[in-house]
């Protein structure tokens, strides 16, 4: 069993409105937030021959799936899983 | 620990531990001291409102199905049907506002499509703190878009409610959801295990550990220890709700379907037990059998579990592969769980061994009614508020200003534009009138939906409060052109051990009984909700009505905005002097006190009788009730809505502020034409109603002159402009600002 | 005309685009189901409606796109049949790349529901051909995520192919920023792919077909694509096919 | 200037619809996904006066504002960001 973390994440240049309205949230409660990005964080369990075979397989999921290509970039890593 | 102190540290009394022994006949083990504590709490057994709310007039030819089931059912002709119930969530959203109001949503879906009816329409009635609190802030948002989120999914439009805010509700908010179902009168299902040897079944979604012992929780009054038990909050999948909808749907057209519960409160035990219980019959069933979503879960849990968006299904003998290919379609597993038995146990096995076994009648029927006095409340006798220590104020403009711009009076648009209301294209009056009004596709018909109900008006007089919710929602529905047909009643009350509260409970359950026989309008199913309180504040007492109404021919509805430039505005029932209780005398001078304004029912019932006829006759280019804020604040929002101004002046001796801003009750604000006035009259004088012309409609200017026969006058002039900017954007404010 | 109306898991206007075709229209209309491929040739219109498929849960439309339904819409595109997709129904041609660009949460992070304004882009179109270029019209929007995106590039190619449907614009026709709900780029709220016979629209006119409603401005989308299929629209035949 | 990445996720035991329906489209798509989890990945750029400090502030953040206590766990790490 292999594990997958994955981290979605909006381009650079997109505006993210949810980043903003988070920065904006942060900075009323004092902070001082300079740049707030939102992504998504996917963890996928998954079966796979080899570690080589689990990383083939999450860039295929992300290509095909979890990330918008329009939109967003991705990146994960693959780790082996003990039972 | 023995088993007694282990019964009380659930929730059992002494005198209900010492029933389930005798009626066992022995000790119950754990399992079935868990499913007593749940079945038994205040939430699922009303044992302390039961003998109370058989007051409720429930009874009429058009009742299909009255209190005791899923939802309520009234015929409404064409062979349709229509389904109402609202419930409460006010605990679980107080803990987590977002999956509280979610969850509360799905719930009470879920009790309109176990009858076999379409959910067409939701309702939200919402009350909270004061919105400069964070804390409520931040309550208030998670709230309504987890109604958002939740309704919008299921492709539900919600079409009303209301909003209303005070210090009383920070601690306790109120979070009641109503659902309205359509049926044909033929396909009504009841949630019944029937038939012994039949197949129970259960589908849905997978059970894990969530909100064991919510029903508990919400029997309790919140505190310090509640807030740590957190993790017992559940979290709703509208999606997951979505497909079970349709699947059900599906499956209900089938005529070897017996019956089909859903699981709330209490999950799988309660399912069970109130099935097999209406049925006389029992229930056997393997929990090893029950797919879970977590692993070595206990029968214990398995069987208190109130993971959501699950059903109980139970089907005639060798059909269980057919309800299988049903929710297959739609990628839910459906499972047999056991089996519809006759000796009217509800028997628990574990892997075929025996963990649990209770006669269901005893679970679902048996808790002892807790008998309680009321003791009325001191407030209530020292309460008379002298009006003429109050001062007039110079400006009634302002006031009236101030009184647009209090989030009770104020557009709640911010609200009800996060719900989608027009998906199923049949909302012909979306929010923002004094009641939705739905067309029934295949129909002429309408239907009306409102809730309503003042907890400042049933605290400072549970008697009055009770009637005047229940004269307010079918007035509500009057100027829409919509016929009363039926209330569900959700019952928000502190904690009713105290007997204060109990005496509120009491009278406010008088009150509304009285006005439903008089005003002639079924209570067809409802909820309560007691434990609103905190140690540092109880709430209101707010028995929130729901009402259904039907307008024969929906083309025929009539709405609050005013709608032409020169029609007459007229008042509909009489002025009285009555300052006590308004939004006027908590907005301007912080009273919240005095007597609210009385409903005479008799006149009530004869303004109804006369709305509803001039609208049907085509009379009236608008109609308003005079609610919160009064007469000034009704001729407001009608200029509102309509874009377009108002010019009048009234004769009365009443002090002004009384006259404007007094709520008294009884009156409806209409526009018509000028050349329909005498038939307007012609009406009245039938019903026994009087009509007085107070002005006209303009084009933007708003102008109201009062005159007292002594020669004095007051006057409020504004425009347009400056009474909508207060009114449409200061919710908006409030929450966001 | 012919019309099927997609069902996926999650779709909740699926109803109100049959009863407006059946109903109002008075065409045949069929519903077929997400796991079920049709034939092309069956059909003279496809709609995918509004909803939730799949709780828009990841990306709205992200996972509808991969299901049977879909590759008979994809084939079906190809061939010119025409095809219309409403809300979730763009999300998904969005997502499906039958139509250019993204869908992101709007940007107040609120759902909308309430009606709008729209200017015309373009009456040159199977759907918009009853419509006058520039005339402004109101129907409701019911969104969470309406805000349209696409790159530069993208954006100048659909204003210079005159691919923008419709525009979201105040009472008068003017395109701001005011009236922008959920801040797409360039107001955009309903856009056609190359060959025209694909649009794509946020709000929804199937809302706003009917007196009764108080509002039929969205009558005459379905009216166009009748006039057009029935050889009588103003536009002529449109592409291949 | 500093930068968090702070990672949001339901707490175990609590239902994720999201993940549950992810996990059916890659299924649907052919792969054997096991188990999947969708959660936030959340990037402050903040202001500080030192690690410590960032790192203090970040958890309150997380504390006030990021994290749901009642359903979700969180955690981050910080890094002092060269301009
Ligand atoms: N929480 C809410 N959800 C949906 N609609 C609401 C809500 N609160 C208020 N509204 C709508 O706003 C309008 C005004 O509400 P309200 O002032 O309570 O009306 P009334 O005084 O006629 O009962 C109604 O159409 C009502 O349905
Ligand atoms: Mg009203």
């Amino acid at each position: 069993m292999f594990k997958a973390k994955i981290n979605v994440q909006f381009k650079e240049g997109v505006l993210d409105p949810q980043g903003a309205a988070i920065k904006g949230a942060l900075n009323h409660l004092g902070f001082e937030a300079e740049d707030v990005r939102v992504g998504k964080m996917i963890e996928v369990k998954l079966k796979a021959a080899s570690l080589e075979d689990a990383r083939t397989k999450v860039r295929t999921m992300c290509e095909k799936l979890l990330a918008n290509p329009v939109l967003e970039d991705y990146s994960f890593e693959v780790a082996e899983e003990s039972l | 620990m023995g088993r007694l102190e282990e019964a009380k540290k659930l929730g059992l009394t002494e005198e209900e531990y010492n029933l389930i022994v005798r009626t066992l006949g022995r000790e119950p083990n754990d399992v079935e001291l868990g499913m007593y504590s749940v079945m038994w709490s205040e939430h699922c057994s009303y044992k302390n409102s039961r003998p109370l709310l058989k007051k409720f007039p429930t009874k009429a030819p058009h009742v299909l199905q009255g209190p005791g089931e899923n939802a309520g059912i009234v015929d409404i002709g064409d062979d349709l049907a229509v389904v109402l119930k609202i419930e409460s969530h006010n605990h679980p959203s107080a803990v987590e506002p977002y999956q509280g109001a979610a969850t509360g949503v799905g719930g009470i879906i879920r009790d309109i499509f176990a009858m076999g009816a379409r959910p067409i329409a939701l309702l939200d009635s919402l009350r909270f703190g004061e919105l400069d609190d964070p804390r409520v802030k931040y309550l208030f948002g998670g709230v309504v878009s987890g109604i958002a989120d939740y309704g919008n999914c299921m492709g539900i439009p919600t079409v009303g409610g209301e909003a209303y805010f005070n210090d009383v509700y920070k601690d306790n908010p109120l979070v009641n959801a109503m659902c309205v179902g359509i049926i044909r009168r033929d396909e009504i299902i009841r949630g019944k295990a029937q038939g012994v040897g039949n197949s129970v079944m259960l589908v849905g979604a997978a059970t894990g550990r969530d909100g064991i012992h919510g029903a508990s929780f919400a029997s309790e009054e919140l505190s310090e220890e509640s807030e740590s038990r957190r993790p017992s909050v559940q979290v709703g999948d509208p999606f997951m709700e979505k497909l079970l909808l349709e699947a059900c749907l599906e499956l209900l057209k089938e005529k070897w379907v017996v019956g089909i519960q859903d699981l709330g409160a209490a999950g799988l035990t309660s399912a069970c037990a109130e099935t097999a219980a209406r049925a006389g019959s029992g229930i056997e069933l393997d929990v090893a059998l029950v797919p879970r979503r977590e692993t070595e879960m206990t029968p214990y849990e398995v069987m208190l579990s109130e993971s959501q968006e699950r059903m109980l299904i139970i089907v005639e003998k060798g059909h269980e592969e057919d309800v299988k290919r049903i929710f297959e379609k739609w990628d839910l597993f459906a499972v047999k769980i056991g089996e519809v038995t006759g000796d009217g146990m509800l028997r628990v096995l574990e892997n075929g061994k025996t963990v649990a076994e209770i006669p269901a009648k005893s679970l679902a029927e048996g808790a002892p009614v807790i008998k309680r006095k009321g003791r009325k409340p001191a407030y209530l006798e020292r309460q008379d508020l002298d009006c003429s220590k109050i001062r007039m104020p110079e400006n009634l403009g302002d006031v009236l200003l101030k009184l647009l711009g209090s989030p009770n009076i104020a557009s709640k648009a911010w609200i009800y534009q996060q719900y989608d209301h027009t998906v199923r294209t049949d909302t012909v009056v979306r929010p923002g009138s004094d009641a939705a009004v739905l067309r029934v596709k295949g129909t002429k018909k309408g239907i009306a939906l409102t809730t309503d109900c003042n907890g400042l008006y049933c605290y400072l007089d549970p008697y009055e409060g009770g009637k005047q919710a229940v004269a307010e929602a079918a007035r509500n529905l009057a100027v829409t052109g919509a016929k009363p047909l039926a209330i569900t009643d959700c019952l928000n009350f502190g904690s009713p051990e105290d007997p204060e509260v109990y005496y509120q409970f009491e009278k406010c359950i008088d009150g509304i009984a009285e006005a439903a026989r008089f005003l002639e309008i079924p209570v067809v199913s409802g909820n309560v909700s007691f434990y609103n309180e905190s140690s540092e504040r109880k709430i209101f007492p707010t028995p929130v009505i729901g009402m259904v109404g039907l307008l024969e021919d929906v083309s025929k509805h009539c709405t609050l905005a005013f709608k032409k430039p020169g029609d007459l505005v007229v008042l509909l029932g009489v002025n009285t002097e009555e300052l006590g209780a308004s939004e006027y005398l908590r907005v301007i001078f912080g009273i919240e006190g005095g007597r609210p304004p009385r409903v005479d029912l008799d006149r009530e019932k004869r303004l109804l009788i006369l709305c509803l006829k001039a609208i049907r006759q085509g009379l009236l280019n608008s109609a308003h009730d005079v609610s919160e804020g009064g007469l000034a604040v009704a001729i407001a929002e009608s200029c509102i809505a309509g874009n377009l101004g108002f010019k009048g002046k009234i004769r009365s001796d009443i002090r002004p502020d009384a006259l404007l801003f007094g709520e008294c009750q009884s009156r409806i604000v209409a526009s018509l034409s000028e050349d329909k006035l005498p038939a307007l009259m012609e009406v009245a004088r039938e019903a026994g109603v009087e009509v007085t012309v107070l002005g006209r409609v303009v084009l933007e200017h708003f102008l109201i002159e009062v005159k007292d026969s002594r020669g004095g006058s007051k006057r409020i002039e504004l425009s347009l402009g400056e009474m909508a900017e207060a009114w449409s954007k200061s919710l908006e404010r409030k929450v966001e600002g | 005309m012919k019309s099927a109306i997609i069902v996926f898991p999650g779709s909740n206007c699926d109803g109100d685009c049959f009863h407006v075709l059946s109903e109002v229209l008075g065409q045949p209309a069929e519903y077929v189901f997400h796991k079920e491929k049709f034939s092309a040739g069956d059909f003279d219109l496809i709609v995918l409606p509004g909803g939730f498929s799949y709780g828009d849960y990841l990306r709205a439309g992200a996972i509808a796109r991969f299901s049977p339904a879909m590759e008979s819409v994809l084939k079906a595109a190809e061939r010119g049949k025409l095809i219309l997709g409403i809300c979730n129904g763009f999300q998904i041609l969005l997502e499906a790349g039958l139509l250019p660009g993204a869908m992101m949460k709007n940007r107040d992070l609120k759902f909308h529901c309430h009606d709008v304004y729209l200017k015309v882009g373009t009456a040159d179109s199977p759907f918009t051909n009853l419509y006058l270029p520039g005339e402004v019209v109101k129907m409701p929007v019911a969104h969470g995520q309406g805000n349209y995106y696409a790159d530069e590039d993208t954006i100048e190619r659909l204003k210079s192919e005159n691919r923008i449907a419709f525009y979201y614009s105040d009472e008068k026709g003017r395109v701001t920023e005011k009236a922008n709900p959920n801040g797409s780029a360039a107001n955009i709220a309903g856009i056609l792919n190359e060959g025209r016979n694909v649009l794509g629209m946020m709000p929804h006119p199937e809302r706003c077909a009917e007196e009764i409603l108080g509002n039929a401005d969205g009558k005459k989308l379905f009216k166009s694509i009748l006039e057009y299929l029935e050889g009588r629209s103003k536009i002529g035949k449109i592409g291949r096919s």
